[in-house]
């Protein structure tokens, strides 16, 4: 394990941009998301939830994959290259987490070699949280607020050091590169750590437990629950806007489109959302979904019953965003208790 | 090598194109030095590409037999599809594939097959027939219902009315919905034709494919011949963009339809919510 | 405050109960103290969920596009900025007035939970108004601050906080205090062109388009969307500056002379962008070159877009 | 201040959305005429300038365009008897909107010019280039994919 | 993809001097959808059109694009040659590369350049063109004439001769108009109620015509063919069928005022015919001016009529009528002096207008033909004509010129000579404008025969001295200021539009000028078109003219309105407004903004998750539509669309242009 005196984190982003794109939680016009590092950047680390998770490091909301030309009765398609090395510092565990979660879906055969290629060349580091927000439930779905699994490389803030510990060879081989500008961490900074988890997870528990968040077997208690009465209510005030499913580390709809220019374009690929009624809306003007009932009842029983139905996890990483976001608050723990989904 | 983009397509040309209907097209594609694009089973889809207008999957219809090329039926519907009927022999498009999981065809062999299928239905039907009938050996009995508004609609015609009908141990039902001037054969709507014929449903397999309606009622149909939910095989449409199981829109329950099907038995789909 | 919580309930239940109307629209509570959202409510069951507390925000009117097709007479309730934005679903023609039944509510002023937390003011359990001042409870017990410190900018801002139109008054008026609407707007236009620019390409840039400023409008009720239409496709759906800047011209475009000016598309964005400046741009220059025009308050006036005068002014110089 | 290269052969990109009765016609009276004028001007053919959306000047400045000019029939000139009234508080609306946005209010103009003006034509095309050639390249709106 | 046939004309060297024509082709043929790319030198020629009709056929073209001249001259001629080749003609554009480029453009590589990015937009608005069907339209074999003056009385006869129903509606109680007013006519000087009179008594006896007087137009609705127009007819408190116009009733009202006829020079009673030789020849009450009617006293009249035909208890009438075509025939006023304070007009009697003056010397008017000073009933001695007053004049008055003042001068120069030879006329003129068919030998005569003073310069003040009139004035010629001792001052003014023409054309969906006088469709080409179809000018209602243009163009107007009248049916453009149901709100925005009125509301009914619901929705009257597409920028979703113009077509031209 190692550490920094925080006072040198800019050396650190410095230095880290130098390597590779360096994407961190930083402050314009009163908002904290993840942006490119830059001289002077406002980086805030003591925020929680930025207002936008990092998803889109990994999974950007448009993303172009190959170019064509067209001439006559010619086509032409050329591949695109993906953007080169990044690295992500500062992600929450959720956000890590919500990218451990998609990766299961885009990394499972056939793999989606766009979004693999993109995942490797980044390098993310996560940073624990001590403490919870008011909408934090990440504990619910069995994630530690305080540690990231996932992460290259795990960083706790311990007030005047953070402290770092590469968790797989792409963290240790940047972490060697940093050699001389992180210290060894002594002997008390395990325990140190274990501590700060232990507190975090704990607090959190707390929350979670007034609020009678407790998740419990909500996948089993949906099971027969597509036709129950829970979505009639539910849906009704719903404005069928993607904020939720924008603001979610885990959700991963998309869309495919073509941009041209002359005989020249791309094409990518960007983000979709359920929630919008064309979503699903055929070609010959039949849609399976016509309503936004039958859409907020995908969003969730995707989430919580499809999902891991396939992938043995939840993709729901409990980070509150679409709770504290959501212009009606249509609020996931309200649907899991409805649902039946708590202790 | 390096596994490819699954959302890259290679480009591949229309060779040859038969106006089968006012409304449906039937297009021969070859990669560019004249081969098949790739091996693929009866029932499996292909995404065709026509930037920059998009992206649509369409089944296969050509049988995995056919060695030479692929062949699609297209309706004219929407942007992508109403590109595809103005271009000409010799069109280069994008393509990539094969997607779904295709007809269950070991679970096939030695029973009877009843092809339903209606209008644009036949297009995976057709893989599987020319399918069978090329490995005649490995199948029972085939029997083809397929039915359209009129005669005009109906397409593959050369197949419908010469070639499947003299094909060995092989019986094609036609019908149209309505009387219509020059036509002889049956009148009527499919799942009536198929209740009349009374098929049996002892070792055989009923494989469907056409509009939800006709397929909603055939169902009913079969279930009233006696034949068990496993035994009938149909195939799904919803709108999809990737084809690979990732873009998250054709999801029914915790089953892609690009992934898990397009085919589905009865029984499966009984097992599933009803979004489709 | 209290009272109008309870006398919601009475009215609602008396005209559910006399079968006036099929169906009451009103606010509940969820389980933070901050969510107050729409609830629906047809028979006496959900009738004292009802609520009216300091979060009230979001307008019911909106509902009534889907809600009023299989019903005879539904009923809602209307703060004064809910009342504009019925009326433009009125002169939009999206609603028919007879079909609805308004229980005006007189609005001192709705609390914007993100400034109560900005100001570390977390983990409460309810929050009452109590004159000019909020009641903060929490487990440490209340604490009491000044409503008009977190208000939302949009109440600072309102001169109609009594609904222009209703059926029937909930409460007393109360007294419209607004400050300047438009000291934002003359900010931003103070600055270079090069500044603004920067300035709007930064909050554009943020944008996720997840039309929740537009699906939240009055204003915006079209059946489909002009971003939504696939032919031809006016917005492309790729994050690129130049879409986001064509997604928020043309609707503020669209909104135009019609936006009443509720503040809800900034309320509702996820991402902070301050959508009511570009609003009040068009206000303020429609009110300058052809004269004072308040959308939603007269359903009945042709709005200022679609109307004339031969000797109008142009913001062109004209030769 | 030093000029790079490419500014300095920076040859703008000028849409005109002409209306068929005035400025149409009035750029057809300058060709009768031979009156000159930059061949950085490109016009888009229109019934009116009331049909001039602002979706379409957006897309021209999202396409390239460095400028974008609405030429119509006089106020009360207007072959359909009222579509410039309309436009004049439309594109006035628009003009002051895309300065708010940041954009260079000279990018957007707005003209009367009548079939009879021909010489009014060459002139506003003449300036219009001018003034958009000193303001450079327009890349605030312009799509760089 | 589509097969479209891109033509490249060199114009002789009108094009081919600046543009690469070759080059030009070179890039079409690359373009996309384009299947096959020609020259031709000149394309619109016999040999042009044939190389189109062929390659359409051969090459199995469906779309052609014609780089060419202005789609302004041709796009007709090679519409009309695809369509004869069996291709919809709205599939045919046309890229304007020689009025919008080779001849405004020097530089070869530049003009070539833009010709290029031309074709490409034509071509990308060809490649979404749609196959557009005109629709047909019935017709009412019958017509309106608004105005009853010289124009439309003549444009009524011809109508009425040609056989068909016309309805004649004047504003006044009598036909005739203006001209009625004057004394002699120019160049000829005949007189011009002796001319006029027999054309007023023919309109009133035409078994075809319906004279419709003392009444007025209150709204036109519907389109060519089938114009819906509600008159009102103001009340006359006469009841026509039973006065036999014996005139006992105006001789003993007791209640005077000014009559508007003699131009205030003379007074008539409350009730009154405007002048003897008035068509109808029946009174009609004033009732501002009548003493029953402002205090319930009086009804003398009434009490006299012998054939009880006075009726105070007449109501306006509205009558309803449907028309194939309308001719306008409105006229025009002459200019308030209230911005000519110099003159002294109104300060003192002795100042008077033209019109005026005509009343002064007619032989009808209020002295008896004998040309008198007001102030004094004593024949001038001299008499000061300026011109131009408010003609030519921008900043007080009208920037144009009245075209007839410097003419009906001479007349009157003339007639003072005639009856007075001791009379003296002077002229204040800037120039003198005599173009017309023996208009200068007319002035010639004024001055040579007659002796009138013409003195080319400016009057600056004309003021009070005694009983007579200084005039102030400079002689440009010689450079010196003037002073004349005048008896009477005389001043041309200016001819301007009728007070009400600005509302009468918005009613009627026609443009005007900024002084308000209607514009023809085409100043050259159509001069009494309109762009509201089936509606035609004539007359001073368009700009001032004298009387032989005004007949002439009334019967031209009436030409145009018998060829739609002998029509059974009628094609309408195609280029209009349509609405896809699908996404139209029914909001309702466009409707009031469509200056012909041609949209209106409609109730969809439609099933939505099982549920029937109505909404409205918008719908435009294919024929009404004149395609100007204000609504389709009013309607945010985009579901007003114009035919021709679509919004898809706008952007794949914009998209092209930007390459
Ligand atoms: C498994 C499967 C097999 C199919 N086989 C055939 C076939 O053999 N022949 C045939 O004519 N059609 C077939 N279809 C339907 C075909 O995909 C649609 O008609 C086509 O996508 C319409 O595209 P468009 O661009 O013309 O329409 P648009 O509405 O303009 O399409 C817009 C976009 O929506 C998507 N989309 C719209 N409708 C559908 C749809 N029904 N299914 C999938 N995507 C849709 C397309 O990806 C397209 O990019 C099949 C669909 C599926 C799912
Ligand atoms: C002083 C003077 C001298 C002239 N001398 C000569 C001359 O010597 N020779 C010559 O050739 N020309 C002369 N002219 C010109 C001549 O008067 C005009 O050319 C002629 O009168 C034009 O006829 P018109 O029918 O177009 O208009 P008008 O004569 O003005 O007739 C228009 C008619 O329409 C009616 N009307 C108007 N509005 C409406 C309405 N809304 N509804 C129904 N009815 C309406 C009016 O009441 C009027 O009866 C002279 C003009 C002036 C002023
Ligand atoms: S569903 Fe909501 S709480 Fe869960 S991960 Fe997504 S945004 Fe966060
Ligand atoms: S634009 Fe915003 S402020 Fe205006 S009416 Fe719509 S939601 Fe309200
Ligand atoms: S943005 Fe425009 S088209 Fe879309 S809903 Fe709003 S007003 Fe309608
Ligand atoms: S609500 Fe905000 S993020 Fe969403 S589309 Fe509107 S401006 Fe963009
Ligand atoms: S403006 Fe558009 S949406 Fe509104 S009624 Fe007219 S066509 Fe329909
Ligand atoms: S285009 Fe629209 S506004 Fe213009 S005439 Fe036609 S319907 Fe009326």
């Amino acid at each position: 394990m190692k550490k920094i005196n925080k006072e040198k984190l800019p050396a650190l982003w410095e230095r880290l941009a130098d390597e590779a794109a360096l994407y961190l939680p930083v402050e314009e016009d009163g908002v904290v998301n993840f942006a490119p590092w830059k001289e002077g950047a406002a980086v805030n680390l003591d925020v929680i939830n930025t207002m936008v998770p990092p998803k889109h490091l990994v999974f950007p909301q448009s993303e172009n994959y190959l170019r064509f030309h067209v001439e006559g009765s010619k086509l032409e398609i050329e591949p695109l290259d993906v953007d080169g090395p990044y690295v992500v510092f500062g992600a929450r565990p959720c956000d890590v987490a919500g990218i451990a979660i998609i990766d299961k879906l885009f990394l499972d055969e056939p793999c989606d070699t766009l979004y693999k290629e993109r995942r490797d060349n980044g390098t993310i580091i996560s940073l624990g949280c001590n403490e919870p927000e008011e909408t934090c439930f990440c504990t619910s779905f069995d994630l530690e607020p305080g540690f990231s699994p996932d992460a290259d490389i795990s960083t706790w803030d311990l007030g005047e050091y953070l402290l770092w510990e590469p968790r797989n060879e792409k963290g240790q081989a940047l972490t060697a590169k940093l050699d001389d500008l992180l210290e060894a961490a002594d002997s008390g900074a395990a325990q140190a750590v274990e501590k700060l988890r232990q507190d975090a997870a704990s607090r959190e528990a707390a929350v979670v437990r007034e609020h009678g968040w407790e998740v419990q077997g909500v996948k089993e208690a949906l099971e027969d629950k597509f036709d129950s009465e829970i979505w009639d209510e539910i849906y009704r005030r719903c404005l069928g806007c993607g904020v939720c499913t924008y603001l979610c580390p885990t959700c991963h709809c998309f869309d495919v489109q073509d941009y041209s220019k002359g005989q020249e374009g791309l094409r990518f690929r960007c983000w979709d959302s359920c929630m919008f009624g064309d979503f699903t809306l055929m070609a010959h003007g039949e849609n399976p979904r016509p309503t936004q009932k039958e859409r907020v009842r995908q969003r969730f029983m995707h989430k919580l019953l499809y999902y891991p139905s396939n992938f043995e996890v939840y993709a729901c990483v409990g980070c509150g965003r679409c709770v504290r976001k959501c212009p009606v608050s249509i609020d996931i723990t309200q649907v899991i208790k409805a649902a039946g989904g708590v202790e | 090598m390096t596994v490819l983009n699954p959302l890259l397509p290679q480009v591949a040309k229309i060779v040859k194109i038969k106006a089968e209907t006012p409304t449906i097209k039937t297009y021969r594609v070859v990669m560019p030095d004249g081969s098949k694009p790739f091996e693929h089973i009866p029932g499996q889809c292909a995404m065709i590409s026509v930037p920059p207008v998009g992206e649509a999957l369409f089944s296969i219809t050509s049988s995995p037999t056919q060695e030479e090329y692929m062949e699609f039926s297209i309706v004219k519907t929407g942007s992508v599809t109403n590109f595809l009927h103005e271009v000409e022999e010799g069109f280069e498009i994008g393509i990539r594939g094969p997607y779904g999981n295709g007809f269950p065809l070991e679970s096939f062999k030695g029973k009877d097959i009843l092809f339903i299928g209606g209008g644009i239905g036949l297009a995976p039907l057709r893989s599987l027939i020319n399918y069978c009938l090329d490995k005649r050996e490995e199948f029972g009995k085939i029997d083809i219902v397929y039915g359209a508004r009129t005669p005009d609609d109906m397409i593959q015609k050369d197949e419908i009315f010469k070639i499947w009908p003299e094909a060995p141990d092989t019986e094609v039902h036609l019908t149209v919905d309505t009387e219509w001037e020059g036509w002889e054969g049956r009148v009527g709507f499919v799942p009536q034709c198929v209740e009349e014929i009374c098929f049996s449903p002892e070792n055989r397999i009923a494989v469907t494919c056409g509009p939800p309606i006709m397929i909603k009622f055939v169902l009913q149909g079969l279930d009233r011949l006696g034949f068990t939910p496993e035994q009938i095989v149909t195939t799904l449409e919803l709108r999809m963009k990737c084809g690979v199981g990732k873009c998250g829109r054709c999801n029914i329950g915790d089953k892609y339809v690009c992934k898990d099907g397009p085919v589905f038995t009865y029984a499966q789909l009984l097992n599933m919510p009803p979004e489709y | 405050m209290k009272q109008l919580n309870e006398v919601i309930k009475e009215v609602a239940a008396q005209s559910l109960s006399r079968g006036e109307v099929d169906l009451v629209i009103g606010w509940k509570k969820g389980d933070l103290w901050w969510q107050s959202y729409p609830a629906f409510v047809e028979g006496d069951e959900g009738v004292a969920d009802l609520i009216w507390d300091p979060f009230c925000v979001p307008n019911l009117s909106r509902y009534l596009l889907e809600e009023l097709d299989d019903k005879s007479k539904v009923a809602i309730f209307v703060k004064g900025c809910d009342a504009l934005g019925f009326n433009q679903l009125l002169q939009d023609k999206r609603v028919e007035r007879e079909k609805v039944y308004l229980y005006g509510i007189p609005c001192d002023g709705l609390v914007d939970p993100r400034k109560l937390e900005a100001a570390g003011h977390k983990w409460l359990s309810e929050v009452r108004r109590d004159g000019d001042e909020l009641v903060l409870v929490s487990k440490e017990g209340e604490q009491r601050v000044k409503a008009r410190d977190f208000m939302y900018d949009k109440c600072l801002t309102c001169r109609y906080p009594n609904p222009v139109t209703y059926d029937q008054m909930l409460g007393e008026a109360v007294e419209a205090q607004p400050q300047e609407r438009f000291a934002g707007v003359e900010e931003l236009e103070k600055i270079s062109d090069d500044e603004r620019f920067e300035y709007w390409a930064r909050q554009f840039s943020r944008c996720i388009r997840c039309f929740a400023c537009r699906n939240v409008c009055p204003a915006c009720s079209c059946r489909e969307c002009i971003f939504d239409i696939p032919e031809p496709r006016w917005l492309g759906k790729a994050k690129e500056l130049s879409e986001d800047q064509f997604y928020h011209i043309i609707r503020a475009y669209h909104v135009a002379g019609r936006c009443v000016d509720c503040g809800e598309c900034t309320r509702v964005c996820p991402v902070d962008l301050p959508l009511q400046e570009l609003n009040r741009k068009f206000i303020k220059d429609i009110n300058e070159l052809y004269g004072e025009y308040d959308a939603g308050v007269d359903p009945e006036t042709e709005a200022p877009l679609v109307t004339y005068n031969t000797n109008d002014p142009a913001a062109f110089t004209e030769s | 201040m030093s000029v790079s290269a490419e500014e300095q052969a920076f040859e703008p990109l000028i849409i005109v959305f002409g209306c068929n009765w005035c400025s149409y016609a009035g750029g057809d009276l300058a060709g009768t005429s031979r009156m000159s004028y930059p061949p950085n001007v490109r016009v888009i053919r229109v019934p009116c300038s009331s049909r001039v959306s602002p979706n379409f000047v957006l897309r021209a400045f999202q396409r390239g365009a460095d400028g974008v000019l609405v030429a119509g029939c006089h106020p009360g000139d207007c072959h359909y008897v009222t579509g410039n009234y309309y436009a004049r508080r439309r594109l006035s609306a628009l003009r002051r909107f895309l300065e708010f946005i940041g954009i260079e209010p000279e990018r957007f103009e707005v003209h009367w010019i009548s079939g009879s003006e021909g010489a009014k034509f060459a002139k506003v095309m003449g300036e219009v280039t001018e003034k958009i050639r000193a303001l450079g390249p327009n890349r605030k709106m312009r799509d760089v994919r | 993809m589509k097969r479209i046939g891109v033509f490249v004309c060199k114009c002789g060297t009108n094009i081919a001097g600046t543009v690469d024509i070759e080059a030009v082709v070179k890039a079409a043929e690359k373009m996309p959808g384009v299947a096959h790319a020609a020259e031709y030198t000149y394309m619109c020629s016999e040999i042009g059109q044939v190389m189109i009709q062929d390659a359409i056929e051969q090459e199995k073209l469906d779309r052609v694009v014609v780089a060419a001249c202005s789609p302004r001259l041709h796009e007709p001629t090679f519409r009309k040659a695809a369509e004869a080749a069996g291709l919809n003609p709205y599939l045919v554009q046309i890229a304007n590369i020689r009025e919008h480029c080779s001849w405004v453009h020097k530089n070869e590589e530049e003009a070539t350049k833009k010709a290029i990015a031309m074709t490409r937009t034509a071509v990308a608005k060809a490649g979404r063109s749609q196959e557009l069907m005109p629709s047909e339209i019935s017709v009412e074999h019958r017509a309106l004439v608004i105005g009853a003056g010289i124009a439309g009385i003549q444009a009524a006869l011809d109508i009425a001769d040609a056989g068909y129903q016309v309805d004649l509606v004047e504003k006044s109680s009598t036909i005739g108009g203006r001209m009625a007013q004057l004394d002699k006519t120019f160049p000829t000087l005949d007189c011009s109620a002796c001319i006029l009179t027999p054309k007023m008594v023919d309109a009133a006896s035409h078994p075809n015509i319906n004279l419709i007087t003392y009444s007025e137009v209150e709204n036109v609705d519907g389109y060519v063919g089938n114009f819906e127009v509600t008159i009102r007819k103001k009340a006359r408190y006469v009841d026509v069928e039973k006065c036999t116009g014996c005139g006992i009733c105006y001789e003993k009202c007791p209640s005077k005022v000014d009559n508007e006829f003699d131009e205030g020079l003379a007074k008539r009673k409350a009730i009154y015919v405007p002048f003897p030789q008035a068509v109808p020849n029946k009174p009609v009450i004033d009732r501002p001016n009548c003493r029953w009617f402002e205090k319930e006293k009086c009804g003398v009249c009434k009490k006299i009529c012998p054939t009880e035909a006075v009726d105070f208890e007449q109501e306006d009438e509205i009558v309803e009528q449907k028309y194939g075509a309308i001719v306008v025939a409105t006229g025009f006023d002459v200019l308030g002096l209230e911005e000519f304070g110099e003159f002294s007009y109104g300060k003192h009697p002795d100042v008077i207008t033209s019109l005026e003056f005509e009343r002064l010397i007619n032989a009808s008017g209020p002295s008896g033909g004998k040309l008198v000073r007001p102030s004094n009933q004593e024949v001038p001695k001299n008499v000061v004509f300026i011109q131009c007053v408010g003609s030519r004049d921008k900043s007080r008055g009208k920037e144009y010129c009245s075209k007839i003042c410097c003419m009906y001068t001479a007349k009157h120069a003339i007639l003072i000579k005639e009856k007075y030879p001791d009379t003296q006329a002077y002229v204040f003129y800037i120039d003198v404008r005599t173009g017309g068919k023996e208009f200068e030998e007319f002035h010639r005569r004024a001055v040579e025969n007659y002796d009138a003073t013409y003195l080319r310069g400016i009057v600056g003040k004309v003021f009070p001295e005694g009983d007579k009139l200084l005039v102030h004035g400079v002689d440009s010629l010689s450079g010196r200021t003037v002073e004349i001792e005048a008896d009477m001052v005389v001043l041309a003014t200016a001819m301007t539009a009728r007070k009400d023409a600005g509302a009468v054309s918005r009613m009627l969906g026609v443009s005007c000028d900024s002084h308000e006088f209607m514009t023809e469709a085409h100043a050259k080409l159509r001069p009494v078109e309109t762009h509201s179809a089936g509606i035609f000018l004539a007359g001073a209602c368009l700009g001032p003219k004298d009387i032989p243009e005004t007949v002439a163009q009334a019967s031209g107007a009436a030409v145009k309105a018998i060829g739609i009248l002998s029509k059974e049916t009628l094609l309408s453009d195609p280029c209009v407004s349509e609405v896809d149901e699908a996404t139209c709100t029914g909001c309702l925005n466009c409707i009031n903004l469509c200056p012909y009125k041609a949209i209106s509301e409609k109730t969809l009914e439609e099933k939505v998750h099982g549920k029937v619901v109505r909404r409205l929705v918008a719908e435009v009257n294919e024929v009404l539509c004149q395609g100007c597409g204000a609504c389709t920028v009013a309607c945010r979703p985009g579901a007003m669309n114009l035919r021709g113009f679509t919004n898809d077509q706008i952007l794949a031209e914009v998209d092209a242009v930007c390459l």
